[in-house]
């Protein structure tokens, strides 16, 4: 068993330099590496490029770091929520490419997957579409999309073990899988570490080789955007 | 009288039919839940990588590792099932949804649809919308017929950028019933007490008008 | 909850017709729905288009359909175990497609994902190219393959439940996911029919939703082909 | 004296270092695992879908739902996962597989590989040998340096259908070990006891020999 332990979320951000481009995944605030981010604000990394659906909000995950402009550029499905990136977009200070959601997952996943392009019939006839190649299958247009390109990948588990074997909760899944293994370096922090044997090899959902370094996360702080609940009757 | 946003989802409502897996969008679509017929079964999925989602939690019981496409803390019903967003896309793209109900700003007579941006206004970004729309067989859109301004946002031609092309099948408005056919919307039911002229009045694209219009029955 | 079960093979094999297009799961014997292909020999549908990884050997798994000739073409990247396979193949009583283990899995994969068609690097500068689109990505030829299309799609589970929702074992895994949802009927066997809200919604390899037709498989045989054992020291 | 096949693979063993991956084929790369060393972390991965691959069962404890990629019963190591095909070819393309072992009918100097098919005689078929050879950046030949009849098989060009063009970088043979380079053979070591001339005298492509070329280590 090859060991992808390190001490923390310091050692996991090694190598982390200005002008990369980075992978984070979570969906809205759901299933972000709050860890990794914060590290990412501590290192005041600069011009850097993410790929992540959201964009956070103004004061929470991404929004930290676009609040201290290391963000260059976002590639990104819905930014609804951050009023701070309308502005910095909308005023040209911050260059971001929106791309259908379903596309950026699978550009993630061939990343990972080793192709290097694929069709999709999402956006076809829409500005997502200009200056891509189109083409006919089964009397419908498709788009040709290619796998991104990423220098690390910052996903966020439930649980894993030393072998970086990953296995995730609910619908804090989303991108985490996908972008494992679509960058240069995938860092995984997760809210357990546990011993290497534990978890059912039946049931896990990520496994290590997809994984460069892992490290228990601390202070998760999983903020709710829209607090939705009903009266008990 | 113009249907409110709950008369649109209970209308919509009746188009969801057993067996039906069902993707709702954000807004009215939302709203669609709460009015299907209890004695069908039916499967919602949401786009962040649930399926079989349940009602809002009951406060105290929320879990920020379970929330709906709209962000909003949900809960699941037996039976259902926690993917990754490249299987939820798979689910998606490859005709495995039933249904897709969205919201729109613009619907053109061809079932062109805008729905993600306003040039240097509005820029919130398409979500999983282009790729429902680009997939889904089935595409029914709820909205306002006309806008703020009282323009028809029933259009000959959308003005905004295009969310997907040919794609929209049905539009329920807070004015009457159409469906795309021909180039053309085509009215096949009146809210209570609208009359065809008013939906005339308020629909810019090629309105086909046959015989009797029919009253919606909510 | 959408009820997807049908009250054994007989019913899941309903609408099966000569000269259709079978996706069939497993690798070697493993994991193969052992159910499903008695019931085809049973039914004795003819002229049929195969694919599956391996062809069964010769009594067992796909080996019955060739022993009664129902299948016109196999589409598959390993043959090696089947005298009556080969007989047939080099006789030309059999049309057959061999492809990379890869592609077939990504193929399958395309088409339950909605993909028409993805470039690979495997086969390139070989017979699997012939007539097909290469390209240049990264300065590595990769080739155009497109996804499956079939009729029906036939997977074996460990368990499952009435939802249509999927849980594999081991290695028996192999091609059965991602055989799901990429025909036009998926029919699941799995041995142990659990009631709804048993398997947790987590742990879920195959979400109802890409399966039509699921059962209580019997009488499983599970055949080894190459038991290797080491003695206790 | 010519290796036998476990001292081809006690050979290639050594070419596995710490904390890789490693693919297998079927055959001599099969028991290159029992030769590595075992001071080093590495895990096996079995294209049909498990990585962590441990030892052969004890007997009475095979798994028909646990085999590896020649259809052997295996166990599994602590840290072990299953996954699916697609996964599975999705860590070989995508070269999260650090090392690939595997035979072949025939090797031509720039690196082309044949080992699926004799055409109307012998069609096993490639399985993941080509997605393998495509992919993988670190690529053994585990091979008989002649056939049956003493005919090379490392050739200036393949005969055989090929399964992989410029791919491989390193052969070990009864014979020797030899990397390509520059469109040639180049001879690194002799298995213990052969000479060079040997070696020159199985070898149809292009060899490269410069200095006094060492023998093997096993």
């Amino acid at each position: 068993m090859i060991n992808k332990t390190v001490s923390g979320v310091q050692e996991a951000c090694q190598g982390v330099k200005d002008s990369m481009t980075f992978m984070l995944g979570g969906f809205g605030l759901s299933g972000i590496p709050e860890n990794s981010i914060a590290e990412l604000v501590r290192l005041n990394v600069m011009d850097v490029t993410c790929i992540s659906n959201n964009a956070g909000v103004d004061d929470f995950g991404l929004g930290q770091l676009l609040q201290k402009r290391q963000i260059k550029k976002m590639i990104s499905s819905y930014v609804g929520e951050n009023a701070e990136f309308e502005r910095q977009m909308l005023s040209g200070e911050l260059d971001v490419e929106l791309i259908p959601q379903g596309t950026l997952a699978q550009r993630c996943q061939a990343a990972q997957s080793g192709i290097p392009a694929f069709y999709t019939p999402a956006g076809y006839g829409t500005e997502v579409a200009e200056g891509k190649e189109s083409r006919e299958f089964h009397g419908k247009m498709h788009i040709l999309e290619k796998a991104f390109e990423a220098d690390f990948a910052f996903v966020k588990a439930w649980k894993g073990d030393a072998a970086g074997n990953l296995v995730f909760k609910g619908s804090a899944r989303n991108f985490n899988p996908n972008m494992c293994g679509a960058a240069k370096i995938t860092v995984a922090e997760v809210e357990e570490l546990l011993p290497v044997g534990v978890l059912d090899p039946n049931q896990i959902h990520i496994p290590g080789i997809f994984v460069q370094r892992i490290f228990q996360g601390k202070n998760y702080e999983k903020r709710i955007e829209q607090l939705t609940v009903r009266k008990r009757s | 009288m113009a249907l409110t946003k709950e008369q649109i989802a209970q209308r919509i409502a009746k188009e969801v039919k057993d067996g039906y897996y069902v993707n709702l969008g954000i807004g009215i679509p939302t709203l669609v839940a709460n009015f299907v017929r209890e004695d069908i079964d039916v499967d919602f999925q949401s786009e962040n990588g649930v399926l079989g989602m349940g009602p809002f939690p009951f406060e105290g019981e929320e879990d920020p590792d379970l929330i709906n496409a709209g962000k909003q803390t949900i809960t699941t019903l037996p039976g259902a099932s926690f993917f990754d967003s490249a299987m939820s896309f798979s689910m998606i793209r490859g005709k495995h949804v039933d249904l897709t109900i969205l919201g729109a700003m613009e619907v053109s007579q061809n079932g062109d649809i805008a729905n993600w941006k306003i040039p240097g206004k509005m820029v919130k970004g398409m979500g999983g919308a282009m790729d429902l729309v680009a997939s889904a067989e089935n595409i029914i859109v709820a909205m306002m017929h006309t806008n703020r301004a009282g323009e028809s946002k029933l259009l000959k031609k959308c003005s905004l950028p295009l969310t997907g092309v040919n794609c929209v099948k049905k539009i329920v408005s807070n004015l009457a019933v159409i469906e795309l056919v021909d180039n053309s919307f085509k009215l096949l039911e009146r809210a209570p007490g609208v009359s065809v002229d008013e939906i005339r009045e308020a629909t810019e694209g090629n309105l086909i008008i046959e015989g009797e219009i029919p009253e919606m029955k909510l």
